[in-house]
């Protein structure tokens, strides 16, 4: 099974190069992404079976868990909405003259490529190739951000693959002396491979260890956003395009985030205790949050809004990471999930409102509910949503994370959480709230929608963010819950 | 043995002492090359040993790889993307030559005493190598923010991974054979990727001072 | 049969007596004045006239100007009845207390500020706004007066109130009377439409406040508003001599004879407080209107001066 | 489960409510209809509210327990827990339901064919529910979803007209400021979550420390306040309350801010208990700023609804007023007087969800027959529209504690609490609670006052306006719902007892002391006068000695003047030449005396633009004042002005553009914690 977990985005990146016709073009992307989903429905009920599902091929690297399952399954439905998203987005961007047919190939064979490497990422078990996988992404991804060509695209896209590239590069110190760390420990066979180093945790040179984590933290952090290296975030956000946004949003970041997970289980693990990586991965998060609440607060480019955004959700989950109790893990992986599902909702349908007012600056734009009833509204609901209200469910998972830091009696943490997402939310209220109503702008534009299939997508995920808002499935849970006894051991 | 790797080490760390030093976009790509080729020694040695020790030649195919991207291929491809460009004589650094030294000095010390808490440094675990070359990584880090010149930013990148290829030589004796050669494509697409953009940053800005794109801000 | 007796004579009392105070407010001024004045029982004729009168109605009012006056004259006299002249003749129980004075009277006072405003007339505005103000920053300095004394007497029933004020003695020799008796002066002169807070015998447009409520009635309705004015300012007085110079306690027989007794005692109490307000009027010049809340911040001050002698400094015992 | 127990009726009304909601968008097309179908569905959903819990507090005498279903995730559960206070609380949102949902009937019909009426329906049922919900929620973090709702759905309600600015910034500061104030709710909830283990709101705080107690006491003051729209946390209250269609601004203002008594009762005096008497002063001192200036505020404007808001935060601060009496009564054992003052406070926000209610609906006919809301437009209606215009001075004179209205009864109560708090020896709390009195007394003097201007420049002498001069009366049906609910105001004042002793019964169940010894009686109970501790008031009695005294009046009259005739002539105008709007008292020449008086509190700036060339003869004179707001403008915008400029300085600080800067982050980052990793 996992073999087409691979082999599909190859496949479908091999058809891309040879077929030429717009239409044929979406219908590939779509029936991949598709197949994906089933496959990933397969592979997660084995999960579900066995615990945890091995490959013997190329060395016995490939191999899936509870954890990476959930992160996976996260990335194929993403993977899905946004190239559903993409066939009716790309053809108004044709119908614009934005793009020609040419491009559009290259959007695709480049998101299939940056699809593959992050599933690549999340199957295999060495932390050298998944580090070279999570590099991977950076590459794929960059021209994908900087589509548009133009100055900012550019810039944004060049201080991506930089800043990425430098922090990924420190990750790589990190797993370097993780493997330091495990020298003597594990046989040569074993070699990076993460399950064998969780297995001899408690084995490893604790010192070296230690200082792995700072490594690993500060890398992949770079990647997964947290402050203060989170700077190529809102460039690369706000200059891709949309459907691009909600898979670096909703999908990458939480790659990154994964490969932190994995190095806190087994740091914890030799440590004996939490308390060290927490008070780094808190202080990440808390300082993730600040700068994103003071930067929220006077936005005046959507996109760059829902970047923030981004950052601070990035930095709840290093909390609830770093509080590493069960219900502080369980509620930071759902957390995961639920913030991929409304970001990229939230992102997918702020393409729609680009497309039709053809600005970024909030202050540009008025009357959406009037000229964009559909995604208008389900920008709105989603603004709420990201911001914690109920009975979206965002607000189920910062519950359990604000009860976790409340049950270890970390008063004081807890009360500036509570603050910096109050302020978050004034900052979105007050921004963004006076774009959903008024007359549309003076520029004539027509009311109606144009991106059907989106609108099918974000509709989706609006109903799957409210009704987990109340219930998630048993499924579910158990998956989460096995992914938590995973990073928590025992 | 170790004396060598020892004396090998200290010579890469001077090298990215001297590309610290350097003014020119010219000079430093000279300089990366020779610590490259300073690299590829060193792994050529640590090859040798290993296929004689242990009968492994992956550190062998590695070093051979070295040579060939990092000693002929980028320090080439990158001379040929800066004479290709329109560049005007300007000042590249930010700091001026002797504080960027000085501060290069202090990171090789503040990692002495910052890798000095692992357990048994100096006892054959860890050693000045380690510190050497998780300095060199540091240094190149610096070497990147204090250049303005998208083509020093590429150096300073490829420092850093060149600072990582020894970390993990000296420590660990090499990672496993297929980590290393992914790290390799990977450099070697970034650069690539890199590259090509300082063509369209050039086109689009009319320069290739990195200073000029500043424009997504707050 | 006792709650008969006490409507009957509190109606009469109080019916027959308010016309007299103005009269007797108006004999001193002229007095003072050097000039003869109307007959004491000028008001009484007035009256009567007006009642046969024919009204001339403003064709802009509605029914709220035709109703207002038999309201207010019907809450000042449920007023009336709330504030016993003589402890000697009393209800059982009297169903409404001194909140209820207030509120009452408010009532009354809401619907002539309303028929006021009902005849789209400058002057109705203008006299409703001022007593909205007026009424406003006078109505703390009332409770706070009165809930001194009832605090004291344990009770907010103005009846029981007067009751245990028999029993101190002379209490306008103690630091709270006191307070409470100034403050309740003050109080009356500016509930009652008197200098310094407002003139009742002026048509001056700048100076008018209760008159120029008054403006457009004429006839049965002017009797009537004229006379639930009077009647509400002898509820006022009542309400300072039968607490502050309690007299039922000198009585010492029973029967008939002590009740006339003691409804002679308090037309004496009432004559003597209608000349002192006469005395006040006469010694005044009417303030400008925006000097007004000074007065009603002395009122409040003496009154909340009051409520600290006993309260909070400790006091003597009463 | 027996079908006629409270709890099967209580489900019966929340699945009726649902049904509303979800008939209004099932019958989107049909707007007609749809309108009538969900409003009748509410209006039957309110009467099971109503009578479910009128049985629950009569009859029956343990807590309701229904627990409908526990989700998979953590803490989030559909939990109902009914005891007395919430059906206290579900009984004064049914009575308002069942008028406010007759008057929607009529009030709506006008919005058919211009705007989504299904959408509108099925958010004012869903915030009926939500409202529903909170009241009966049965742990916290439900509680805290429904409030949450609660806000949501309000907030839709608000923008509802979102064409208008001054709508979309008035939504926009209402969510802020509710969702601020729910921010300090968590924190209380996350308290009690960390010390408890758990979210049950109605188990024992004995294992949390006093600190942690007034620290959440702080938290769910300020939680609460915000949404009671208690001066200082007001500034929401007065822009959302108007802007909501009137339906919504009755709902809003009669009960929404009500929840918040509802949680103070439930978290802070029942759960946490009454700690230290401070916490009662802290409520008495908000009750005193809320009331006074909150009716100061009223009386100036010339917005209906704004007085009408403003109104509201005075009486908060009489409600709060009381509860800071009984806090202060428990916490020093004197459970009688905590009793009274509790029952007082009950009652009198029973009371003005009333009188409040049926004055958002007047204004809402006003609006609906003039299309205006502002009074110097008005004048005249009560020719116009004499059922509106009789239902208005109704509800004004409840609304300003009037007898025999039940406002009246309230404040009556109040002061007799605060008559019972003072006794010698306790110098602070006496000075206090005599300020009380005297707030309480100008307060209501000054409401009079406001509402005497509502009253009488929009519904009485000419119209000032072409709008006002042909407006017409409106649909029976809305004047049905009104009429209702100032019916009830009057029944009540009248006959206080029987609700009084439905309080009492609540009073009881919730801290064990009741007065019903002292309101003692059968079924004639509604007859005897209300009596406390020997202060005895019968509004019933006063009300027939006045109909006595007029008719008496009447028959004297007749007598002495025989016939009654009259002559119509026109109002004195001066010698002018005829008498025209123009010349009449305008809504802010009214309060102008008061307005120069309180300066301090208005700072009115005023700007008279005289145009024409003769100086005394000009063309047109515009006179218009502008008053500051003093929270807005001392406390909240410095607040806001600080934090934004913080923002947008340190933003380009952050992220300069220079990639150099950002390399830099990550030098230092990685330079402070390898310094952390050899230290720590």
């Amino acid at each position: 099974m996992g073999f087409f977990l691979l082999a599909i985005p190859v496949l479908a990146v091999l058809l891309f190069l040879f077929f030429k016709k717009e239409k044929l073009l979406y219908m590939i992307s779509v029936s991949a992404s598709i197949c994906l989903i089933i496959v990933a429905v397969l592979i997660t009920r084995q999960v579900m079976l066995w615990g945890k599902v091995e490959y013997s091929s190329l060395g016995g690297i490939f191999y899936l868990d509870a954890l990476s399952i959930i992160v996976l399954d996260i990335v194929l439905i993403i993977g899905l909405m946004a190239s559903i998203y993409s066939v009716g987005y790309m053809e108004e961007e044709i119908k614009q003259g934005k793009i020609k047919i040419g491009r559009l190939k290259i959007y695709y064979i480049l998101m299939y490529s940056f699809i593959f490497t992050m599933i690549l990422a999340l199957t295999v078990k060495n932390m050298g190739i998944m580090w070279i996988a999570i590099e991977a992404t950076t590459l794929a991804s960059a021209f994908l951000v900087g589509f548009y060509n133009d100055r900012y695209a550019l810039e944004a896209a060049w201080k991506y693959v930089i800043i990425c590239s430098v922090g990924i590069a420190i990750a790589l110190l990190g797993i370097i002396f993780l493997h330091l760390s495990s020298i003597g420990v594990l046989p040569s066979s074993d070699y990076l491979d993460w399950t064998a180093l969780y297995d001899q945790a408690e084995a490893l040179n604790t010192s070296i260890a230690r200082l792995a984590f700072i490594f690993i933290l500060v890398g992949f952090g770079t990647k997964a956003g947290l402050a203060p290296m989170h700077t190529w975030l809102p460039d690369a956000h706000s200059q891709a395009p949309s459907p691009i946004s909600a898979l670096l949003s909703g999908v990458l970041l939480n790659s990154a985030m994964y490969g932190i997970i994995r190095t806190v289980a087994i740091v914890n693990r030799n440590l004996g205790s939490g308390v060290y990586t927490g008070r780094l991965l808190i202080a990440l998060g808390i300082l993730s949050m600040v700068t994103a609440a003071i930067f929220i607060l006077t936005q005046k480019d959507y996109k760059r809004l829902l970047a923030y955004s981004s950052i601070e959700h990035m930095g709840i989950i290093a909390i609830a990471i770093g509080i590493f109790t069960p219900l502080s893990v369980f509620g930071g992986l759902l957390h995961m999930i639920n913030h991929s599902f409304t970001k990229s909702m939230l992102f997918l349908s702020s393409g729609n409102i680009l497309q039709k007012y053809h600005t970024k600056r909030i202050s540009g734009i008025k009357g959406v509910l009037k000229l964009l009833p559909v995604s208008g509204t389900v920008f709105l609901l989603g603004l709420f949503a990201i911001a914690g209200m109920p009975p979206f469910s965002i607000f189920a998972s910062e519950l359990s994370i604000l009860a976790s830091i409340f049950a270890i009696k970390s008063f004081f943490l807890g009360l500036v959480f509570v603050i910096l997402l109050a302020v978050v939310f004034v900052g979105i209220a007050l921004n963004l709230f006076k774009v959903f109503y008024g007359p549309a702008v003076e520029n004539n534009l027509s009311p109606g929608e144009v991106n059907t299939p989106g609108l099918m997508a974000i509709v989706t995920l609006l109903v799957v963010i409210s009704l987990t808002g109340i219930v998630i499935p048993n499924e579910l849970k158990v998956l989460i819950t096995n992914a938590q006894s995973i990073i928590l051991g025992g | 043995m170790s004396n060598y790797f020892d004396a090998l080490s200290v010579l890469i760390l001077f090298s990215s002492f001297i590309l610290m030093a350097n003014k020119r976009i010219k000079s430093y790509i000279k300089t990366f090359r020779i610590q490259s080729l300073l690299i590829a020694l060193a792994a050529g040695i640590m090859g040798i040993k290993g296929s004689f020790e242990e009968g492994r030649i992956d550190i062998l195919v590695v070093c051979l790889l070295i040579v060939v991207l990092k000693v002929i291929f980028i320090p080439n491809l990158l001379n040929k993307t800066y004479a290709n460009i329109e560049y005007k004589v300007e000042k590249d650094f930010i700091l001026n030559i002797p504080i960027l030294i000085l501060m290069c000095c202090a990171l090789v010390v503040f990692t002495y005493f910052s890798l000095s808490t692992i357990d048994g440094i100096n006892a054959g675990i860890i050693n000045t190598q380690v510190v050497n070359s998780v300095s060199v990584i540091l240094i190149g880090l610096l070497f990147m923010i204090s250049r303005k010149k998208a083509i020093g930013q590429i150096v300073g990148f490829l420092v850093i991974e060149n600072g990582l290829y020894i970390t993990a030589l000296f420590s660990t004796h090499g990672m496993p054979f297929i980590v290393d050669v992914g790290i390799f494509i990977d450099v070697i697409t970034a650069v690539m990727i890199l590259g090509f953009m300082v063509f369209r940053i050039n086109e689009k800005f009319e320069s290739i001072d990195i200073d000029k794109l500043n424009n997504l801000r707050g | 049969m006792r709650n008969i007796v006490y409507i009957v004579v509190q109606i009469l009392v109080i019916m027959l007596v308010s016309p007299l105070v103005n009269g007797i407010i108006r004999k001193v001024k002229a007095f003072s004045q050097k000039r003869k004045g109307a007959p004491l029982l000028q008001m009484y004729f007035d009256l009567f006239k007006l009642f046969k009168k024919n009204s001339v109605v403003s064709d802009v009012s509605s029914w709220a100007f035709k109703v207002t006056p038999y309201i207010f004259f019907s809450t000042a006299l449920a007023a009336a009845l709330l504030v016993p002249v003589s402890t000697i003749v009393t209800p059982q129980e009297i169903p409404g207390d001194i909140i209820m004075l207030v509120s009452v009277l408010a009532l009354g006072r809401f619907f002539m500020m309303i028929a006021a405003l009902d005849t789209a007339s400058t002057f109705g505005g203008m006299g409703s706004s001022r007593e909205a103000m007026i009424s406003s920053l006078i109505e703390p300095s009332i409770l706070v007066s009165l809930f001194t004394v009832g605090l004291i007497c344990q009770s907010t029933s103005m009846q029981q109130m007067m009751e245990a004020m028999k029993g101190t003695g002379i209490p306008l020799f103690h630091p709270v009377y006191i307070m409470v008796f100034l403050a309740l002066f003050t109080i009356i002169l500016a509930e009652t439409s008197r200098i310094p807070v407002d003139d009742p015998a002026t048509h001056l447009e700048l100076t008018m406040v209760h008159e120029a409520m008054l403006l457009e009635y004429s006839g049965r309705h002017l009797a009537l508003m004229e006379l639930g004015a009077a009647i509400k300012q002898l509820v006022f007085i009542t309400v300072l001599v039968n607490l502050i110079f309690p007299h039922d306690q000198l009585i010492a027989i029973t029967g008939i004879s002590a009740v006339v007794l003691s409804l002679f005692l308090y037309l004496m109490k009432v004559i003597f407080i209608s000349i002192a307000i006469a005395f006040a009027e006469v010694f005044t010049v009417k303030f400008r209107f925006f000097s007004i809340p000074n007065l009603a911040a002395l009122s409040f001050i003496l009154s909340f001066l009051g409520f600290l002698q006993y309260f909070v400094l400790g006091g003597s015992n009463v | 489960m027996k079908i006629f127990s409270a709890s099967a009726l209580f489900q019966t009304s929340i699945l009726l409510y649902l049904l509303a909601a979800i008939a209004a968008l099932v019958f989107i097309k049909q707007q007609k209809w749809d309108n009538i179908i969900s409003n009748i569905i509410c209006i039957i959903a309110a009467i099971f509210g109503i009578a479910a819990s009128l049985m629950k507090i009569l009859v029956e005498d343990m807590p309701i327990n229904i627990s409908i279903f526990h989700s998979t995730i953590p803490f989030i559960s559909v939990e109902l827990r009914i005891d007395h206070l919430s059906a206290f609380f579900v009984l004064s949102l049914s009575l308002l339901v069942v008028c406010v949902s007759l008057y929607s009937i009529g009030y709506i019909s006008h919005y058919i064919g211009k705007r989504k009426v299904g959408l509108f329906n099925f958010l004012y049922s869903a915030f009926i529910l939500s409202m529903f919900l909170v009241m009966t929620s049965g742990n916290a973090v439900f509680f805290l979803l429904t409030w949450e709702a609660m806000s949501l759905l309000s907030y839709f309600l608000v923008v509802f007209e979102s064409e208008h600015e001054e709508n979309q910034a008035a939504g926009t500061l209402y969510i802020i400021m509710t969702h601020v104030g729910t921010a300090f709710l968590m924190v209380g909830f996350m308290m009690m979550y960390s010390y408890t283990q758990s979210f049950d709101m109605f188990g024992s705080s004995a294992d949390i420390p006093i600190l942690a107690k007034n620290a959440m006491f702080i938290m769910f003051l300020i939680g609460f306040g915000t949404k009671a729209g208690v001066i200082p946390f007001h500034i929401w209250l007065p822009c959302a309350h108007p802007a909501a269609p009137s339906n919504v601004s009755a709902l809003m203002s009669g009960i929404m801010i009500k929840t918040a008594i509802y949680g103070m009762l439930r978290f802070i005096f029942t759960y946490l208990g009454v700690q230290s008497t401070w916490w009662g002063a802290l409520i008495i001192v908000l009750g005193i700023f809320s009331s006074t200036l909150g009716v100061s505020y009223a009386f100036v404007m010339a917005n209906i609804k704004k007085l009408l808001a403003y109104s509201s935060i005075e009486n908060i601060g009489i409600i709060f007023i009381g509860l800071g009496i009984g806090f202060i009564a428990q916490a020093q054992g004197h459970l009688t007087v905590s009793a009274l003052a509790i029952i007082a406070s009950l009652f009198h926000s029973f009371n003005h969800t009333l009188f409040k209610g049926s004055l958002f609906l007047g204004a809402g006919s006003i609006q609906y027959a003039t299309h205006t809301k502002n009074m110097e437009e008005l004048g005249g209606l009560i020719k116009k529209m004499p059922l509106t215009a009789l239902f208005v001075l109704g509800g004004a004179l409840s609304a300003a504690s009037i007898v025999p209205f039940n406002g009246f009864i309230g404040e009556w109560l109040t002061y007799q609490s605060l008559f019972a708090n003072i006794v010698p020896g306790q110098a602070a709390l006496n000075i206090l609670s005599i300020l009380s009195v005297a707030v309480l007394a100008m307060t209501g003097a000054m409401a009079a006052a406001s509402f005497v201007k509502l009253f009488g420049i929009s519904f009485l002498g000419l119209p000032r306006s072409e709008q006002a001069l042909q407006a017409k009366e409106v649909p029976c049906v809305m004047n049905i719902g009104t009429g209702i609910l100032v019916t009830l105001c009057l029944f009540i004042g009248l006959f206080p007892l029987p609700i009084l002793k439905v309080v009492d019964k609540v009073v009881l169940n919730l801290m064990g002391t009741s007065l019903i010894g002292q309101l003692q009686g059968g079924l004639l109970i509604a007859y005897y006068p209300l009596q406390i501790s020997g202060n005895v008031i019968s509004p019933l009695l006063f009300f027939v000695v006045l109909v006595a005294v007029i008719l008496f009046a009447l028959l004297v009259i007749r007598i002495i003047g025989g016939k009654y005739s009259e002559r119509k002539y026109g109002t004195w105008d001066c010698g002018f030449e005829a008498l025209n709007s123009r010349m009449q008292y305008s809504a802010a020449g009214f309060s102008n005396p008061i307005e120069i008086v309180f300066k301090i509190l208005f700072r009115p700036s005023r700007k008279l633009k005289v145009e024409g060339k003769l100086a005394y003869h000009p063309e047109s004179i515009e006179y218009t004042t502008v008053w500051e707001s003093i929270f807005e403008k001392h406390l909240y915008n410095p607040i806001f002005y600080v934090i934004k400029m913080l923002s947008r300085r340190t933003k380009f600080i952050i992220q300069t553009g220079s990639i150099h800067s950002y390399l830099l982050y990550i030098f230092v980052v990685v330079l402070v914690l390898m310094m952390y990793n050899t230290f720590v």
